[in-house]
C-alpha cells in the first residue's frame, strides 16, 4: 500500500514537459515536491496565479499572496496574476492541460463525487465543478477504499456529483487505473506487493483487467 | 476630473439598508473589504444578502455579519471554514445558493458587462444543473447561467485614485474586479488613495468608471488563514 | 439653421456632472470642445480608453495612443487603458451614461440607421449596434434633411436598421427633438429664426407640438 | 521556466497554412503584428478566413493580403478604410461577415474562455439577427451569439517574457488579449522580448498560458491612420 507521498510520486510520473497544471488540496498538493527538475511545468492556481512557488520564508509570508487552499505562497520569475474571471476562463477554456484533484468517490463512468456529503457536510464546490468540466486531463489521487473499508471506485457514485465522464485516471494506495471509454476501470499498475486479487476485492465497480499487470516503478 | 473620495468607511456605507443585496471582494480573507465590513457591522442592518466566494471565519470577515444574524442568504461557492455559518444552516437560520466558484465569477462578470446569460459546462449531471435550460454545442452540454447583479459592490484594492481607478495587489485581486463592475454602486476601500496622475493608465486594473465611492482604509489586519511556512 | 458647431455646442448643454460619455465620429465629437469647463465628465473611446484628451502636438503623436476614428490623441491625469471587451462591458453593462452619434435616419420610434447603404456603402457598423443597443441616453446629431433634401427624420426608417426604440433625443440643425413614449418626434425647440411650420414641412415623421416651442439659448 | 521563443517571424508563421483561420490583434493599424504579416506574405498562402476588427488599409496591414489575394473572408466589424477590399467585396471575391464591435469582442472572448454561447443586446431588430435565437431577459430582448475561435491568433505586445507573459502599451491594447486566448496556436510579437522575472507578475495583461510561441519584432514601422495634432 502506497503512503500519500507515494500517491503523489506516482502521479507525479504523469506530468509533461510544458504543462500547466491545477493542484487540487490535500494529496494533489504534495505532487508539486516529486515532479522531476528536468521538466518544466507552470502551477495554476485557481485564486488568481500561475506560477505557484515554494511556500515562503517566515519573513516572506504576504497575506496577499495565497493559493487556493488559503495557504500563504510564493511567485516565481515567470508567474502572473489575474482575477477570478480570467483565471476560469483559463480553466473552461481548456488552456490548463492537467488537473490533480482528490474524490470522495469515482464511477466506472468517470463521474466523480468530492463536495458533499447530504446532511452532513456543506462546504461547497468551490472550483472542483468547473475544474472537472472543462480540464483535458484529470487524475484523481485518493484512498482505494474509506476508513471503514467501502470501496469508493463504484458502479455508479452514490454521493452527489461534481461531474460526469470526466475523470481519465485514478491513482489510489493500491494501483493506477483508466476509466475505459464504455465504462469500467482498466487496471494498469499494481502497488507493490499488492495482487490483483485484493485490488479486485477493493473495487465494487467493472475491474478490467488485461494480461500482465505490472507493479508501479519509483525512481 | 471627477472626484469620487468620501471621507470615512461609515460614510461610505450611510445609505446601505436592511435586506440589499451585497458584493463583497475577498478569497478567503484576501482582499476582503475590511473596512467596510466594520463599518456595517456599527449599523447592525438586517436579512442581507451576501454574494461573496467565502463566508470568512467565525471571528473575521463575513463570519462577524453571520454572527450578528445579518444575514439572510449566503452566495457563495465554498463556505467551509465558519462553524457558525454551518450552524446557522443547519438550523434553517441561514438560505445558502452553493454556485461552482467560475460560474460565481462569470455570472458576476456578465452582471457588469450587460450579459444577461451565457452557457458554460461547470455542473453539468450534478444538482447544480436542477432546473437550468441543458444545450449541446459541439458534442458537449452545457447549462444556462444568468448574470449576477447587486445593489452594493464593497471592493478592496491596493492603490486607488480619486478618480475611482484602482490597481490591486498579488491573490486579493480575485473577485474584486468584476464585483466592482456589477454593482449598482461600487464602493472602493484602498490602502492608499493617490492624486489622479499618480498612477500609470496603462496598468490600471479596475477602470474609474466602475466605482462610484472611494475611500482609504486604515488599520488592515489581512488575517491569514493558513500560515504556511517552509522550512 | 445652425452649423455643425451650433450643433454640437446645443449638444454639449444635455452634458451633466459626472457624466463618462462615448462620442461617435463627426459632429459628435466636436461637442467636446463646447463641454462648460465647471462640468467633469469622462469621454471614452471604444477601442479602449476612459479620459481622451486633447490631440497631441506634433512632438507628442503616439501611433499606440488613438481615438476610435483612428486620430492621434492624448490621455489625461485620469486616464484607464483596457481591451475591448473590457471596453464594451462597460458599454453593454450601462457603466456610459451618454452616447452622442450621428445618423442617416431616425424613425419617430426612435429607430436608428446609421451604418450601411445597401449596394452603395459597406464599411461596417463597427461599435455603433452595441451602443445604440446598450447606452442609457442616446442622443443624435445630425441635418435634419439630405443634401437632396429629403427629411431624414422619417415614420420609419428606410436603410438597414442600426437599433430599434433607442434613440431618445435629436438636434438637427433646425431643431432639438425627443422621441414620445407612443412615437413621434416631439419639437421641443427651434433654431433661431426657424419657424415651427418650416420644422413641420422638413420632418416627414409625426411631429408633436405641444403650446409654445422655444427659441435654443445659446450662452 | 517554459521557453516559448522562437527565432523569428518566418520561424513562428513556419506552419500556417492555406485555408486556415487566423485571429489578428490590432484596431486599426494600431497594434497589428507587422512582422508575422510580412514573413505571412513571404508564403503566399491562399484561402485565409481571417477574424480582425478592421481590414488594414490598401498598402499596409491586412490590405496587403488583400492586394495578394489571399483572403477568402473577412470577419470584422469596421472595414471602411480600403478601397481594394471594397472592390473585391463588389466583384464577389470576397466573403464578408460584419460583426458589432462589442459583439465580436465578447464571441472572441468567449473562444478563449470556453463559453459556447451568450446572450448579448446589440442588433436586436436589425439584419445582424437575422437566423439568430432571441430572447427576453428583465423585458428587454437578446441575440444568442457563439464564440469564435482560431487555429492560429497573432497578436503584438509591447513587452513580453520567454514564458509568453504580455504587457501591451496604449489603445495598441485592443483585441490583442482576447485573440491571444482563442487561438489554438498564439504567436506574440513583441517590441522588447524580456528574460522571466523583468515584469512585475502584479501588471501583466495576458498571461503565458495563453502564448505558444513568442519572438522580438523588429522595424516596427506602426503607421497613423490619422495624424491628428493641435496647434
Amino acid at each position: 500500500m502506497l503512503t500519500k507521498e507515494q500517491i503523489a510520486k506516482r502521479i507525479a510520473q504523469e506530468v509533461e514537459n510544458g504543462q500547466y497544471i491545477n493542484l487540487g488540496i490535500g494529496i494533489p498538493t504534495l505532487v508539486a515536491n516529486y515532479i522531476p527538475a528536468h521538466l518544466e511545468v507552470v502551477l495554476q492556481s485557481e485564486n488568481g496565479l500561475l506560477g505557484v512557488g515554494p511556500f515562503p520564508k517566515e519573513t516572506e509570508v504576504d497575506p496577499d499572496l495565497i493559493n487556493a487552499g488559503k495557504q500563504t505562497i510564493t511567485m516565481l520569475p515567470d508567474s502572473a496574476i489575474f482575477d477570478s474571471a480570467q483565471s476560469f476562463a483559463m480553466i473552461r477554456g481548456g488552456h490548463v492541460h492537467l488537473t490533480i484533484l482528490g474524490a470522495m468517490e469515482v464511477s466506472e463512468k468517470g463521474d466523480i463525487a468530492n463536495w458533499k456529503i447530504p446532511g452532513k457536510m456543506v462546504k461547497g464546490m468551490g472550483g472542483a465543478m468547473d475544474l472537472v468540466a472543462s480540464a483535458k486531463n484529470i487524475i484523481v489521487a485518493m484512498q482505494h477504499c474509506s476508513k471503514d473499508g467501502q470501496s469508493k471506485l463504484l458502479p455508479t457514485c452514490s454521493l452527489p456529483l461534481t461531474g460526469i465522464r470526466c475523470v481519465k485516471k485514478i491513482v489510489t494506495d493500491l494501483a493506477v487505473l483508466e476509466i475505459a471509454p464504455n465504462g469500467g476501470f482498466i487496471l494498469k499498475e499494481r502497488a507493490p506487493q499488492v495482487s490483483v486479487a485484493e485490488i479486485k476485492s477493493k473495487t465494487a465497480g467493472k475491474l478490467i483487467v488485461l494480461g500482465e499487470v505490472p507493479e508501479m516503478q519509483f525512481n | 476630473m471627477i472626484d469620487k473620495t468620501v471621507k470615512s468607511a461609515e460614510d461610505a456605507v450611510a445609505d446601505i439598508q436592511d435586506g440589499v443585496t451585497l458584493m463583497m471582494g475577498g478569497f478567503g480573507l484576501s482582499g476582503i473589504p475590511e473596512n467596510c465590513i466594520a463599518a456595517l457591522l456599527k449599523k447592525q442592518i438586517r436579512n442581507l444578502t451576501i454574494v461573496s466566494n467565502n463566508a470568512g471565519v467565525d471571528d473575521f470577515g463575513i463570519g462577524l455579519f453571520l454572527k450578528q444574524g445579518m444575514v439572510k442568504k449566503m452566495i457563495s461557492s465554498y463556505v467551509g471554514e465558519n462553524e457558525e455559518f454551518e450552524r446557522q444552516l443547519l438550523q434553517g437560520e441561514l438560505e445558502v445558493e452553493l454556485i461552482p466558484q467560475g460560474t460565481l465569477a462569470e455570472r458576476i462578470r456578465a452582471g457588469g458587462a450587460g450579459i444577461p446569460a451565457f452557457f458554460t459546462p461547470a455542473g453539468v449531471g450534478t444538482e447544480v444543473a436542477e432546473g437550468k435550460e441543458i444545450r449541446e454545442f459541439n458534442g458537449k452540454l452545457y447549462l444556462l447561467e444568468h448574470a449576477l447583479h447587486a445593489d452594493f459592490a464593497l471592493v478592496k484594492a491596493w492603490k486607488g485614485d480619486t478618480a475611482g481607478n484602482l490597481i490591486f495587489k498579488g491573490t486579493a485581486r480575485n473577485f474584486n474586479p468584476m464585483m466592482a463592475a456589477a454593482g449598482k454602486i461600487t464602493i472602493a476601500e484602498v490602502e492608499e488613495l493617490v492624486p489622479v496622475g499618480s498612477l500609470d493608465p496603462n496598468l490600471i486594473h479596475t477602470p474609474g468608471i466602475y466605482i462610484q465611492r472611494i475611500f482609504q482604509g486604515d488599520r488592515y489586519e489581512k488575517r491569514i488563514e493558513q500560515r504556511t511556512v517552509s522550512v
